[in-house]
């Protein structure tokens, strides 16, 4: 299992290749399901210049853990990793990366789309965004998946 | 008791401040903590943590406890 | 859009990485769900040493192209690949990639999901397992999803 | 008139070839292919295609068109 929560940039294909190389399960998962948030240029409207991720870094990682830990236990689950960017992102960058390994495909689906949904409504991060206009303004909430 | 407040992101920036350290003399909860460090009414979308959990605002909070206020989280 | 059938090993990563970089979308997708389906060295409760995928070439390709289409009308996609092996497969190699690229995270997971559902339950390839024993056998159907 | 015929995986094999080049008099349905070119029984998990679109055994057959027989698809 990987909980990573980092301010360099996240390169999730390089990031999973590497993952998976040194994965002890090979030959018994069949089934990876993936989830990559990238960061768009545009946002209610608008055109996004940059975006700074604020966290409350020990709630965070302790939360990211905490749901990785009940998936494991909510699914037949070989493997969970969850990376997570803060800091100054820019448009087209990685925000967040989250894979689930299992021997069955309805699994590795559910519990992906599971944690994003935990990460998206419950984990102490914070996006402000730097509109190409100058303004500052602080993203108000997610939207529900 | 003493109280590590916390404050983030929307939220420290309109208080003007990340935090405090609170001096309280009785057991209070959550939002008895808002009021000692605020001057304002809580907002209705304020989450809350104490320990690094999310609590409700009558969660009791107790010496040496972290208690953080933060705006609907946006990440992911 | 990329619709492939090929004999060669498949490298998801990496692939989704090259074609990424040539994404003429930069900066509009948000979300990217990725399935990808790897050859387990067990099924049905025996060790399985190799495989050799069938297929029925113009209809599969046909196939897969036609549910691809669908998915880009029924969900907001910025683009769609499906990549699927043939011939001759080792254990812990791909056998099937498909990815969803979107500006919202709920339109990637619906349709990675149900192309792979299609593509499980009606694309026409054939899987025959070469178990440790020896014994070949083809596989009989594939467990819903 | 003449109709291509392909037998895939686990048939392909029982069946002992890959398809026929079958030459009948008049109009028919795809269980009728199946039934000029076997001797057997149609199993009832059998899949049928017509020019590479899954058909029902009473779907009709042309003049030219391609029918395929083939087991419960297993790939992904």
């Amino acid at each position: 299992m990987q909980i990573e929560i980092t301010p360099e940039p996240l390169y999730p294909w390089q990031r999973l290749e590497a993952y998976e190389r040194q994965l002890a399960q090979i030959g018994k998962y069949g089934a990876t399901a993936v989830f990559v948030g990238t960061m768009r240029d545009f946002n209610e409207g608008d055109d996004v210049a940059a975006m700074h991720l604020e966290h409350y870094p020990e709630m965070t990682e302790k939360y990211l853990r905490n749901i990785a830990d009940q998936a494991m236990q909510q699914w037949s689950l070989l493997d969970v990793m969850i990376v997570h960017r803060v800091g100054s992102i820019q448009p087209n960058e990685t925000i967040v990366l989250v894979a689930a390994w299992s021997a069955h495909r309805a699994d590795a689906f559910d519990a992906s789309r599971h944690l994003m949904e935990l990460l998206k409504s419950r984990a102490p991060f914070w996006k402000k965004e730097t509109l190409n206009s100058g303004t500052t303004r602080w993203v108000e909430k997610n939207t529900p998946g | 008791m003493t109280i590590d407040v916390k404050f983030f992101a929307s939220l420290r920036e309109r208080l003007g401040r990340s935090g405090a350290q609170l001096d309280i003399a009785e057991a209070a909860t959550v939002a008895e903590v808002w009021q000692h460090c605020t001057e304002q009414a809580m907002p209705a979308n304020v989450l809350m943590a104490v320990n690094l959990e999310y609590v409700q605002a009558e969660h009791p909070v107790h010496d040496g406890d972290e208690v953080a206020f933060f705006p609907p989280v946006t990440g992911g």
